[in-house]
């Protein structure tokens, strides 16, 4: 079904937490309050009519310029074939937006919802610093717990993807050479 | 320790040149100092004279070094020096295609024509020398012996001559050759001698089998295997391969326990080599024919497991113990089917030695205790895998188990003394399989029946006396018939290696307990009630014994269908050897 | 050091030595599997059958570093690898030597500018024998490293004075 | 090698009660294990830290990052034509699907598409099947090495060397091809490319035969893999798996199938797993999913060589490729990799250079069910279960 | 021991005897009081290996080639490693040590030192006569293992009998694991 239907089902059941939606763009979206998303996630998965059982991505957006972050998700229905010989089909694709502020990012995780999204938003937290809040694998951090993160070391400063980071400039002794003339050390 | 990173140094030449020349120089000159020497104790000594008076046994401390020795050494230090003048020449020569593989054959022939002249010198030496008057002893040591070089020379030497098959007769009538046979009156001479022939064919088997197993992996996997290391085919692989392991850092992990680190690789390796004090090559080649040889074999196999346990403990690893026990455990468990999977040749020959056992396969390859009746050739393949399991090879190879997290009981072994774990292993499996050519496959016996060698002597009327025992070793029993068979088994290991993939270490026990042991059980009673069926003294069952001989042809024919059905794909393989499909290689591609 | 090295003057039984134990680890220098990334699939290419390195003698990829004296660090080796390859090159027996494969390894490659999780260069990290460049390198790229790593072993030798004097020079030039 | 944790050296001698050291005697010591970055059976740079006791697997929590080479901050600062290499390089074993699933993406947000012509596409789809089949011969000899079986990994590389060297002819590299481009195609085909592609398929398909028969029906190599590993249809569609790590569980689901994926015109079916030598998902399935998977793109190889025949002269390379203006739109689309979903989500801001290229990594997804499958497993088979998983180290790090 | 008249009748082959003799009691002697003092219990495992080599030794000595052989299987390959087997899996952990507290170190050498002077004094004290009752009884050849086989089977066949029950039962008490 097409992402405008969906759109009414979760305008009609959740109403107000619906805050828009944006289907001219070529990513047709849903935008959803970040608090009453673990709700609207579980509908998703569970209402028999959208089954969105399937999580393909978690990608977390820098809006530098207005001063939010987004965590977009994408969702898809995989529904099995009459017989069990022919295909499964993908149906309703459906893509639900979630903003938070800059400065003070958390979403809460919805890690019990897929089981797929526990290592996406590890990996959204490490590298754009979108804190999922209750997430399964979350580590007591300096402001309350926060996903562990997954590609940088734990010791890593800062979350690289913002748009504002500052390269570091060496780590555990070793220099990170970023102009062409620097001499190679001699052991 | 920091470690510098090796910069680019150029090697002055014109330095490496007279570096050369000062060592032909240098070479030359021992080799003319040789010469007084020579005179002096030629003319001293005067070795030639066949007077009694100088047939003195005191001589023999004398002459052999003096007269001969000097020789020896002033043609060792010539040739040396030569071999530095023209070492590009013979380089060029020992990478030329196909010498290497000549001097390896020659070095295995040489072996056995060598052990082989010995044996016929000794077995003249105790049968027809007569005995000189008295026993004289030797003065400070008090053994007594009763052949002096006078009687030998008089006894034996004067006026004789040997004739060979090509060269005609050779008259052995010097004094010297008394000089040079005293010594072999002595048993523990003689044990010397065979000693140096076992350990001359146990340094060629890992050498050769290291060698060996990389071509043979290369040929399964389409590709080539060594082929630089030595020029033709990478003949020197090994020898590579052991310099460079004998100058690694000799690592020993500091929390272990650095003398039992050290002594692991000993227990691992010296028992194997014991081993093959009882592995007779012949009915007269063996060092000790001890009539519980098979045991003491397997005896020696047991104790190699304690090398295992010893190495897995003291590398300090926790790892290497749990590796290690694992070894440990599968070593033991699979002793026991393979030991009763031995006891079913023993009981068929009726002897516990390992000559018995083979005099009983004498009777032509469908004689062998492969073919004899279905349960030997059930034990032979249960055997065979057991011992694939004892010796750490193959399905059952869990140290060099990469796929799992570390490499066993050898994760802290580099260098010489991981080497020597290697060198064990290739001597147990050498050994191992030896045991297998005997007990099933007739040691040294040659496919055709004894009978056949006086069959042929008598057609093709052979007088002389050296040549009828060359075809009569041919045809009937040649240690090279037990070197051939035993290397086959080995081939079939390496064979194994390449092809399956490794099993999970519950499987190993399960096979080894669940399976192997009561499948070994059943074949030891099968084949006792079959004997006792078959023989005369026992049941005597005629229609047993009809079925006992068409079992018997059906197993021959199926043996000689096997070896044919190998020979015909390698050969159907070699002839129109599927190439890579030609048009397909890269330079064939458009635009070239 | 190897027990040998360090213990002797040039001389001439030391170079006829020389000649031996540099002829036995030039034709079996026994590589080390350390593959990371897209250059490991080239390093898995050269053991296969077209490009078979066995004929040098260096087929034999040994896992653990015990038993390795060839480490070919083949692919982007980034900070969090970094302290693993350290560790590895010191558990390695001493006549060991580093090729550095591929143009990530060799200098950052072409992650160079905006990497910030990437060590620009092996170098920095353990010290590098043969650098192989390209990106993967070919198979035939990296045989010829393995040949100039085979002529810089021939010319090394196990006397004393050989590393220090060349030592400064290298680091006087 | 792996290096062990030591756990800190139980004090042997401190004078324990002796209801302690009975306790202490009984309870066999749980060790902290290191599979370590430099894993033996060359999977790259993945570290699994098990928690064993004796034989048995408690707990296998798979730490990766060690190759994480910050692809997605270098999206930022290069136009899309130029970020093509960066794509080569992430499932470094199937370049080409790399390289058509960001092009697509990009050609899909800024309506491109529609420029493309016929013969591009036949000739990207030709390219994509043969990465798969060379991608699906690395995963069947690596799983061969995986259990120990060292010469099936020699034949898979033996056969794939062809497949690199009609690589080589089109493009000129043999691994990191960046020959699709946005707009199409980097240069047309060498001439005689069609017969001898058609060459080697007829040379491959017999050999798929002979690899079955020398491992896949190997009485060891299913014991070694049946009933190990076993992930329910229910549980991958849960971790987000795909690929045929989801088709071994017995979920039919190919996006080739899907509308709209450029493969409508081929008829080929999709294997899935069926619990031949066991239960349905567990590791045989998946490698015989991907073995049988390699015969299907030999069948869509053939029939887009035969249309391609019709397409001479038709231009390859759209000339605003390099131009290109990004809109201010986002866009996530996925096309069939050999290991699963590759799904590119592109963010434009206007300019040239988008704001956000997020890649959604097949192997990445894949390997957060090792957790839950190897819980309670012995030793040997911790390496079986990853080899079925397939996992390249590139595509999880990004 | 009266050794002077057999001095002349002495050959090489007696001399390297007796040299042999010496070197296998001194490995079996020594290596039995490490497998006592040493207190790592992998250490105590090898001495043992090297108590039980050293019998062997003696047993081939003394041409009882298939004693010998049994030794080394059944001693030195099996139940060595059975209670090397024992020792690994039991204890806390292989690198348990041994600390006997003081005390039984004392009582211990007391008990040893004891037994020591009884043993040494009797044998020098002459009453007893080595000589005869060391007579090597010449056998015609070493005994075949024929002849043990048969025997064991015949006149010893009730001890035999036992043997079997016993490991059948060991084998059926096998906890189903």
């Amino acid at each position: 079904m097409a992402p405008e239907e969906i759109a009414e089902i979760l305008k009609d059941t959740f109403g107000a937490s619906i805050t828009d939606t944006e289907f001219e763009s070529a990513h047709p979206r849903v935008v959803v309050a970040a608090d009453a998303w673990p709700e609207v996630a579980a509908f998703l998965r569970d209402d028999d009519r959208l089954q969105l059982n399937f999580l393909r991505s978690i990608s977390a957006v820098d809006y530098l310029e207005d001063d939010k972050f987004a965590a977009v998700y994408d969702l898809a229905s995989y529904r099995p074939g009459k017989t069990d010989s022919d295909a499964w089909a993908l149906t309703n694709a459906v893509a639900v937006q979630v903003w938070t502020d800059r400065n003070d990012p958390h979403i809460p995780s919805v890690a019990h919802v897929w089981r797929a999204a526990d290592w996406h938003e590890r990996e959204a937290y490490d590298l754009m610093g979108v804190i999922f809040d209750n997430h399964p694998d979350s580590v007591e951090g300096l402001n309350g717990f926060h996903p562990r993160r997954i590609l940088c070391p734990d010791d890593w400063e800062g979350h690289p993807l913002q748009k504002d980071y500052a390269f570091p400039m060496e780590y555990h002794g070793i220099p990170a050479v970023t102009e062409l003339n620097q001499t190679r050390p001699i052991h | 320790m920091a470690s510098i990173t090796l910069p680019w140094v150029q090697r002055d030449t014109e330095k490496l040149s007279n570096y050369r020349e000062k060592a032909i120089r240098l070479l030359a000159f021992i080799a003319l100092a040789h010469i007084p020497i020579i005179l002096g104790a030629w003319f001293l000594l005067d070795p030639l004279s066949t007077k009694p008076a100088d047939l003195q046994d005191s001589k023999v401390l004398l002459v052999p070094p003096l007269c001969l020795g000097s020789i020896g050494g002033m043609l060792l230090f010539a040739g040396a020096a030569f071999a530095i003048y023209a070492y590009e020449l013979i380089g060029r020569v020992l990478s030329a295609p196909w010498v290497a593989f000549i001097i390896f054959i020659g070095a295995i022939f040489g072996i056995v024509i060598g052990v082989w002249l010995h044996a016929e010198i000794l077995m003249t030496v105790q049968r027809d020398w007569m005995p000189a008057k008295e026993t004289s002893v030797i003065p400070f040591v008090g053994i007594e012996y009763d052949h002096t070089v006078q009687s030998i020379y008089q006894n034996n030497l004067e006026g004789k001559s040997v004739d060979f098959p090509l060269i005609g007769a050779i008259s052995i009538d010097t004094p010297i050759l008394a000089y040079l046979m005293f010594p072999l009156q002595f048993p523990l001479v003689r044990d010397l001698v065979a000693v140096g022939g076992i350990i001359g064919f146990i340094s060629l088997i890992p050498g050769f089998g290291i060698w060996w197993e990389r071509k043979v992996a290369g040929r399964i996997q389409s590709r080539m295997g060594p082929m630089r290391a030595g020029g033709w085919h990478g003949w020197a692989q090994s020898a590579a391969d052991g310099i460079k392991l004998a100058f690694k850092e000799d690592y020993v992990p500091p929390g272990g326990d650095g003398v039992l680190f050290r002594l692991a690789p000993y227990i691992t390796f010296i028992p194997p080599i014991c081993a093959f004090i009882a592995l007779p090559f012949a009915t007269a080649w063996v060092f000790r024919d001890l009539d519980v040889a098979l045991i003491f074999i397997l005896a020696m196999l047991g104790i190699e497991v304690m090398g295992v346990i010893l190495a897995g403990w003291a590398s300090n690893n926790k790892w290497s113990v749990y590796g290690a026990m694992r070894e440990a455990c599968q070593m033991v468990s699979y002793e026991i089917p393979m030991g009763m999977a031995l006891l079913i040749p023993v009981m068929t020959a009726g002897s516990l030695s390992l000559t018995g056992i083979a005099e009983a396969q004498s009777g032509g390859f469908w004689t062998w205790f492969v073919f004899v009746n279905p349960w030997c050739f059930l034990a032979f393949f249960l055997y065979y895998v057991a011992s694939l399991a004892s010796c750490k090879r193959a399905p059952f190879d869990l140290p060099e188990s990469e796929s799992e997290l570390v490499a066993g009981f050898l994760t802290e072994y580099s260098g010489f003394r991981w080497s020597m774990f290697f060198f064990g292993e290739y001597v147990a499996m050498y050994v191992v399989c030896g045991l297998a050519a005997i007990l099933f496959l007739g040691g040294w016996m040659s496919p055709f029946p004894a009978s056949s060698a006086e069959w042929f002597i008598a057609q093709a009327n052979i007088e002389n006396g050296m040549l009828q025992t060359l075809v009569k070793s041919l045809l009937a029993a040649n240690p090279i018939w037990f070197i051939l068979k035993a290397t086959f088994l080995f081939f079939v290991q390496l064979w194994i290696r390449w092809t399956l993939p490794r099993i999970r270490i519950d499987q190993v026990l399960y096979a080894c307990v669940q399976v192997l042991l009561p499948a070994t059980m059943v074949v030891l009673l099968g084949n006792t009630l079959w004997i006792l069926g078959v023989s005369e003294n026992g049941l005597n069952l005629g229609w047993l014994i009809a079925i006992d001989g068409i079992i018997n042809k059906i197993l021959a024919a199926a043996g000689v269908l096997t070896l044919v059905g190998i020979v015909g794909i390698a050969a159907y393989g070699y002839r129109n050897n599927k190439k890579l499909v030609g048009w397909l290689a890269v330079d064939q591609l458009p635009g070239k | 050091m190897s027990w040998i090295e360090n213990r002797f003057e040039e001389g001439l039984i030391i170079t006829s030595l020389d000649w031996a134990i540099n002829w036995g680890r030039r034709y079996s220098i026994w590589p080390m599997t350390f593959g990371l990334a897209c250059c490991a699939i080239e390093m898995m290419a050269i053991g296969g059958s077209r490009f078979d390195v066995d004929r040098f003698g260096a087929g034999a990829f040994r896992a653990s570093p015990r038993q390795a004296d060839l480490m070919i660090v083949a692919g982007t080796v980034t900070y969090k690898m970094a302290s693993r390859v350290k560790r590895l090159y010191n558990q390695m027996p001493e006549p060991k030597y580093v090729m550095a494969m591929g143009a990530c390894t060799i200098g950052g490659g072409p992650y160079f500018k905006n990497g910030y999780h990437v060590v620009k260069g092996v170098d920095l990290v353990v010290p590098v024998d043969i650098y192989v460049p390209g990106c993967p390198p070919r198979p035939e790229t990296l045989l010829e490293g393995i040949m100039r790593l085979q002529d810089k072993i021939k010319n090394s030798s196990i006397a004393t004075d050989k590393w220090t004097g060349a030592k400064e020079a290298a680091l006087t030039a | 090698m792996a290096d062990v944790i030591l756990e800190s050296q139980p004090d042997i001698n401190a004078d324990l009660s002796s209801d302690q050291i009975q306790q202490q005697d009984l309870q066999t010591e749980e060790m902290l294990v290191n599979m370590g970055p430099q894993h033996p059976a060359t999977h790259g740079v993945l570290r699994v830290v098990l928690r064993t006791d004796g034989e048995m697997v408690l707990e296998a929590v798979p730490h990766i990052g060690y190759l994480h080479r910050c692809a997605e901050k270098i999206g930022e600062t290069v136009a899309p034509y130029q970020y093509i290499p960066y794509t080569d390089r992430m499932d470094y074993l199937a370049g080409m699907n790399n390289n058509l699933a960001f092009a697509q993406a990009v050609e899909k947000l800024t309506g491109l598409e529609s420029e493309i012509t016929e013969r591009t596409k036949l000739i990207r789809i030709v390219f994509a099947e043969l990465n798969r089949i060379a991608s699906h011969l690395v995963s069947f000899g690596t799983y061969g090495l995986d259990l120990g079986a060292f010469t099936p990994f020699l034949y898979a590389f033996r056969e794939r060397e062809y497949i690199l060297d009609l690589f080589e002819s089109a493009c000129g590299a043999r691994l990191t091809y960046s020959y699709i481009t946005v707009g199409g195609v980097t240069d047309d085909l060498p001439e005689r490319f069609v017969d001898i592609t058609r060459e080697f398929l007829d040379y491959f398909e017999p050999k798929v035969h002979e690899y079955n028969l020398l491992l896949s029906h190997n009485h060891i190599f299913i014991k070694r893999t049946a009933n190990v590993g076993v992930i329910t249809a229910q549980e991958a569609l849960d971790y987000g798996l795909s690929g045929p790590v989801l088709r071994g569980s017995g979920v039919n689901f190919d996006l080739r199938k899907q509308p709209g994926s450029g493969y409508e015109e081929f008829d080929f079916n999709v294997p899935v797993g069926q619990g031949e030598k066991g239960t349905v998902g567990d590791c045989w399935d998946r490698y015989i999913v991907r073995v049988s998977e390699m015969l299907e793109s030999v069948k869509i190889i053939r029939q887009a060589l035969d249309k391609l025949d019709g397409t001479e002269g038709q231009e390859t390379l759209h000339k605003k490729g390099k131009t290109l203006k990004l809109p201010a739109d986002e866009i996530y689309y996925e096309i069939e990799n050999p290991r699963g979903q590759l799904g590119f989500f592109v963010r434009g801001n206007g300019s040239a250079i988008p704001d956000r290229v997020k890649a959604r990594g097949p192997s990445f997804c894949n390997l957060c069910v090792t957790e839950k499958v190897c819980e309670d497993v012995l030793l040997g088979d911790v390496a079986a279960i990853i080899g079925s998983i397939d996992v390249v180290m590139g595509e999880v790090d990004r | 021991m009266d050794s002077v008249a057999a001095e002349q009748g002495r050959s090489l082959k007696d001399h390297m005897d007796d040299l042999a003799f010496y070197i296998f009691a001194a490995i079996s002697v020594a290596s039995a009081f490490g497998v006592v003092v040493s207190q790592n219990i992998v250490r105590t495992a090898l001495f043992l290996l090297g108590t039980l080599g050293g019998v062997a030794g003696l047993y081939f000595l003394l041409d009882a080639n298939l004693i010998a052989v049994i030794q080394l299987i059944v001693y030195a390959g099996g139940t060595l490693i059975l209670i090397v087997f024992g020792i690994m899996l039991t204890s806390k952990s292989p690198w348990a040590e041994f600390k006997p507290p003081k005390s039984q170190i004392v009582l211990a050498a007391f008990v040893g030192l004891l037994m020591f002077i009884g043993i040494t004094s009797l044998t020098l004290s002459g009453e007893v006569n080595w000589a005869a009752r060391a007579t090597k009884t010449p056998l015609a050849t070493s005994p075949k293992v024929a002849e043990a086989g048969e025997a064991l089977l015949t006149t010893y066949l009730v001890p035999f009998e036992v043997d079997l029950t016993a490991i059948g039962a060991a084998y059926l008490a096998k906890t189903e694991k």
